[in-house]
């Protein structure tokens, strides 16, 4: 059994006017336990959707998702089974980096030391107890990132949702970011699902790549990567993938153009 | 040595800052004196010297000081108690987007209405003692507090509510431990302006019935034809007022860092 | 000015031509039982106004403070108020008195608790002002009954508030002038402790309650002109005394209290009204001297300060 | 058929909008209700329907109206004056540093004192017509006009002045035809809250003897003990006030639209 | 003679400590009539401090620049030699796209003719004379760009220098943007200095790299790049200087790394 199985799913978003917009059209899709998953897509593809969709803060209007099995509504306990990580870091500015990271612990019912063990674990893992006393705009903004991926590991789920959690750095550290990312998820041996519109960055990073398709938001194709982590970028294997991916997406990235979004 | 010469910048650099300030005073004395002599008529307009030489008179028999603190004292406390009832309400009004739309034109309806006008009813409702001055204060300086509240929880940024909400919280405690300190910044700023509005309706409130303060001192002086009393009133009201403005601009300067 | 006449005001004091003066003559009152307003709604000053090719303008305040001011500023050249304020206004702003219209309108008002000043003893005591007719007034009756200022807790307030604060029980007296005197007693939550001619009866058994000022300088430069806006005011107050029962209309529509209540203030006699408009030197002296001594005025020369700011000429005439 | 029901919507929707002003009435009719039934003294606190009837008067008369528009009129005028008065010396203050430092403290020490308090001085200069009146409005308009106006012209996008440099403007031209137009937003809302301050002084304003206008009519009011006169003149000074304040709303949000 | 020749050029931010930081060392640099400079190098290394140089904005602390063999502070005229295209494209939001390019030359005794026929033109060249009465809120990222780029090219200056402009872009747009500059600087024959931190961006337009470091602010190497227009971001020759310049930089990011600018 997979842990993520979605059937014939479809989203449509009432608008003001009282039309709708069909942001998802029958998706389907099955994630299975440990996998690292990319969403990859031109703007507006409705990847963010998806992925609010599995974090259960937006209703499906149509189709079925299952997590674990069950119906993903009647999860229980959901924030103990799947947590995010945001693009722009999410974090509190009042808070310090440790109190970020124990934040959602402490609506659980556990021990003060038992929150603070789990923050000191996760802290060291991502490289940040030096900082842990400093304010979030005391970070630059990879480690802020860090911090992010850090308060999601700590939620100790076994589904991470990232939505573009990279977007907002310069390349160097969006690439260091990501070899940590990969040796972490390793580590930690989560699932993850990962949104994404850089196509390096998905082929460096997923198991298995699922590009989408706007207007209306469909699955165009599922790719797998198979070649061994770390990879290189400047393989031919890459290469190869990265053309086919460019392919795929330049007709609807000119179909944007002549529509220039307003 | 290095040290040194940090603390003479220091010290340097906080002279500066106050000769702006001093330099305001001296222009304002400067007009105000020009202006003595064009109108040329003490009964209304005495100069700075008059005024000084009361202002030394009222220090010296402690009436200064006296009505300051009766005034201040009055302000704080409806400025406290503001905060005390426009905070709540404007948490729930800005979590609770139908009874914003609900409330908002009640609230809109009756700001314009100056204190002035709600005295006879503060009377009627709150009596003559300190609760019906009070009550006047809250009605100036409630609604700069509500507002900024309502505008501070609606803007708070929508990636922490959501954030909130993936960590499995409840609206309470996303309420709590996330709107209410992220939207702390435009509350403070209006507890600063409120602090403001009540400083300015004092002589509204003092006319509901008092013995002392800086509202009664201006009024009083007002009807004994006592212009260079008004005059120090004035001059200490913008003081003061200029001087609490500047405290709590520091602090909201602290706030804002601290996010 | 300047513009001749043909037809001569039977009034008129001879002259025809040329009547020096102001465009506009600028009246401050207030909404209360004035004699002015009387003047105006009988047309005793439109008379003038042809008569002078001139134009009156009453102009309401709420109290005498605010009209003192517009005086010292040369903004009304006339004013109707009460005695403290057109004593203050002749030692400050350049006021002439030149008659004294009303001899009552001062009442303490208490509750049915307290039966004699002396009763008000550690009570709390509403005042309109220190710059108002009143404050002395409630000293002197303070004082009569052997209390000093200190044993009252006096609180300034606005006239129109004292009632309310009064059935509240918040103040368990206050000193006012009509309508806020009526009032009280109207609705039942007051009555008449002492009237201001028991407290200080200053002329022909009565208090002085309020009194009309001219600028000096406006007196000077139009004495005809003054002269016979004194007059109308003594032809308003000749009527009052002589039809009060028609003058509740008239003031009610001038300045809009009701009807009723002008009927209690007279029939209660709040405010007295007699033909002797003059202002008595021999009633007023120890009125100015009781200024002084409380602090609201600072006159020096107390004994020719009146020589110098009261013309009883005009109304002697 | 989809025009139809557009046209449907629309009228549905500006509708939807005045329904809660509407429930803000009611609302505030019912409170007011009981807080004269509690009150019970219907001598100070007259209901609703007393107040009806007190305003049908005044409609007939039309003296609604003509105080209204005489308390509208002095306030337009003030406000139009101030608006001509601080824009320009915004302007100047927001663009040139040294003098923001040297003038802010001034303002700053002005502008708590309450228009109340400068009566006496404005009928000294101005005196008692509507010279006097309209002095006592600008000082309560002028200054959020004023500070508005610095800190949208310090607030321009600094890329948009640099931009204006490499083009070879001239600092004039950088202000007139950047600075102000990037500015205009900030000042818009200034103008709107310094409509709302000016409402607000109009009682004050018009305890400088006046024989027309709202603030007046509230004054007399309570001079010729007609409660409901008090009430009716709140009653319209909430309602215009509100109906304003929404007018100046949708023009910054025009404004900011276009911008 | 090259149409601008720097010297030696240093410059010393004055902060406000009283402290002061050299963000230029040093720099020496030729530029020739018609060339497409890029100038490329992590953040902090003083690219936009010598673009602003060159753009008088900042006054160099010591050293000199040439301007057509003239020295740069006595340029007479100086909008009409050089223009600038800002990073975040530095519209006026309340003019239309025609206003915008139109409003540098208002300054300028022209005839109202004269100044809608060269904003006609360059508009063409951008083509966007179908949003000519738009307004830049109206306008996607990638056309808002073009405007910019409209803009400078109106002013009919031999020098243009451009600070990022395509920094905050998405991928698609961005790439189809360099194609259109590579033509529009063919066309136009200007000289452009460009900054930029984007490797692939740099290789794809320059004649000549300038790669900067940081802390000082100073030139490490210029490269030039040979290949023929069209440049293939997939050819070998291409790869390999990335891979090159890569390798440069990388021991600039560790260090930017283990100062965790904060
Ligand atoms: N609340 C909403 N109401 C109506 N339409 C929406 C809403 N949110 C998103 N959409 C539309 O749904 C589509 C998909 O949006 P989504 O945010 O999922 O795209 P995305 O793939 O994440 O794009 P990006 O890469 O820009 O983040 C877009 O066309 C968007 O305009
Ligand atoms: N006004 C200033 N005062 C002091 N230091 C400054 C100032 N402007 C820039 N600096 C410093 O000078 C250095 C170079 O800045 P510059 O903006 O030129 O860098 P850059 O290469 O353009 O970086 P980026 O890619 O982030 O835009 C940086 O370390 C910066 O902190
Ligand atoms: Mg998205
Ligand atoms: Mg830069």
């Amino acid at each position: 059994m997979d842990l993520i199985e979605i059937k014939d799913l479809s989203l449509n978003y009432q608008t003001d006017g009282g039309a709708s917009f069909l942001a998802l059209d029958q998706i389907n899709l099955n994630v299975s336990q440990g996998e690292f998953i990319c969403l990859l897509g031109p703007s507006g593809c409705g990847k963010s959707t998806l992925l609010y969709t599995l974090a259960r803060q937006l209703k499906p209007s149509s189709g079925s998702i299952k997590f674990n099995g069950e119906n993903l509504a009647n999860v229980r306990d959901f924030a103990r089974n799947v947590s995010i990580v945001f693009q722009e870091h999410a974090l509190f500015p009042w808070l310090t980096v440790k109190e970020n990271i124990e934040f959602p612990l402490t609506s659980r019912s556990l021990l003060k030391a038992q929150i603070h063990h789990t923050s000191d674990y996760y802290m060291k893992m991502v490289e940040l107890e030096e900082w842990k006393d400093k304010k979030p705009r005391q970070l630059s903004g990879g480690m802020k990132q860090r911090v992010g991926i850090a308060r999601a590991l700590a939620m100790e789920t076994n589904l991470i949702l990232m939505d573009e959690p990279f977007g907002a750095l310069d390349a160097q550290t969006r690439s260091m970011l990501q070899e940590e990312l990969v040796s972490i998820w390793k580590k930690a041996s989560k699932t993850i699902v990962f949104v994404t519109h850089d196509i390096t960055e998905a082929i460096y990073l997923a198991d298995r790549i699922v590009v989408m398709d706007a207007n209306p938001g469909r699955i165009k194709a599922v790719l797998p990567v198979s070649s061994k982590r770390p990879r290189d970028t400047s393989s031919d294997e890459f290469r190869m993938l990265e053309n086919q991916i460019k392919a795929m997406l330049k007709k609807d990235t000119n179909l944007v153009d002549k529509e220039e979004k307003i | 040595m290095k040290k040194d010469l940090s603390l003479v910048n220091k010290t340097f650099r906080s002279i500066q800052k106050i000769i702006p300030f001093i330099l305001a005073i001296a222009f304002i004395f400067i007009v105000w004196q020009i202006g003595a002599m064009i109108s040329n008529n003490a009964t209304l307009l005495p100069g700075p010297t008059v005024v000084m030489k009361t202002f030394l008179e009222f220090i010296v028999s402690g009436e200064a000081i006296e009505h300051t603190v009766a005034s201040l004292l009055r302000i704080v406390l409806a400025w406290v108690l503001s905060a005390f009832i426009a905070i709540p309400i404007g948490v729930i009004m800005g979590r609770i987007a139908l009874l914003e739309k609900l409330l908002h034109p009640v609230i809109e309806l009756i700001r314009p209405i100056s204190p002035l006008a709600w005295i006879p009813l503060a009377v009627l409702w709150f009596g003559i003692g300190l609760s019906g001055k009070v009550f006047v204060i809250v009605i100036a300086s409630l609604f700069p507090i509500l507002l900024n509240t309502i505008s501070g929880i609606k803007g708070v940024n929508p990636i922490l509510l959501k954030a909130g909400q993936s960590f499995g919280f409840s609206q309470l405690r996303i309420t709590t431990r996330i709107c209410l300190p992220a939207a702390m910044p435009t509350i403070v700023t209006g507890l600063r302006i409120s602090f403001g509005s009540a400083w300015m309706a004092i002589i509204a409130a003092e006319m509901v019935a008092s013995r002392s303060g800086l509202g009664y001192m201006i009024n009083d002086g007002m009807e004994i034809l006592r212009p260079d009393i008004v005059i120090m009133g004035m001059v200490i009201i913008g003081v003061v007022g200029f001087l609490f403005d500047a405290v709590f601009r520091h602090i909201e300067k602290l706030m804002g860092y601290s996010l | 000015t300047g513009c001749a006449k043909k037809e001569t005001p039977e009034n008129s004091a001879g002259q025809t031509v040329n009547l020096p003066a102001p465009k506009v003559v600028k009246f401050g009152v207030q909404p209360s039982l004035q004699p002015p307003h009387i003047a105006n709604m009988k047309g005793f000053f439109t008379e003038i106004e042809t008569k002078y090719n001139t134009k009156f303008e009453l102009i309401s305040f709420a109290s005498g403070g605010p009209e003192n001011n517009a005086l010292a500023a040369n903004e009304i050249s006339w004013a109707q108020y009460g005695m403290a304020p057109a004593i203050v206004g002749m030692e400050k702003a350049g006021g002439m008195l030149v008659a004294i219209d009303i001899l009552e309108q001062t009442a303490i008002i208490s509750d049915k608790s307290i039966n004699t000043v002396a009763d008000l003893k550690g009570k709390t005591v509403a005042f309109p002002g220190k710059g108002s007719q009143q404050y002395p007034l409630m000293l002197k009756a303070l004082e009569g009954a052997g209390l000093k200022e200190d044993d009252v807790v006096l609180l300034k307030m606005d006239a129109s508030n004292m009632s309310t604060a009064l059935e509240k029980g918040e103040i368990s007296a206050y000193i006012a002038w009509d309508p806020h005197t009526t009032k009280a007693i109207s609705s039942g939550a007051g009555k008449i402790l002492v009237k201001a001619e028991e407290v200080m009866p200053l002329k022909e058994g009565h208090y002085l309650g309020e009194g009309v000022v001219v600028r000096k300088d406006f007196a000077d430069e139009y004495p005809d002109l003054t002269e016979d806006i004194v007059k109308a005011i003594m032809k308003a107050n000749d009527y009052i005394v002589d039809n009060l029962s028609e003058t509740p209309a008239l003031w009610s529509k001038a300045i809009g209290l009701d009807e009723s209540i002008i009927k209690l203030s007279l029939d209660n006699n709040m405010s007295v009204f007699v033909k002797d408009i003059s202002p008595d030197l021999e009633a007023l002296n120890p009125y100015v001297k009781l200024l002084n001594e409380y602090g609201i005025t600072q006159i020096s020369d107390v004994d020719k300060f009146l020589d110098e700011h009261v013309i009883l000429d005009y109304t002697k005439k």
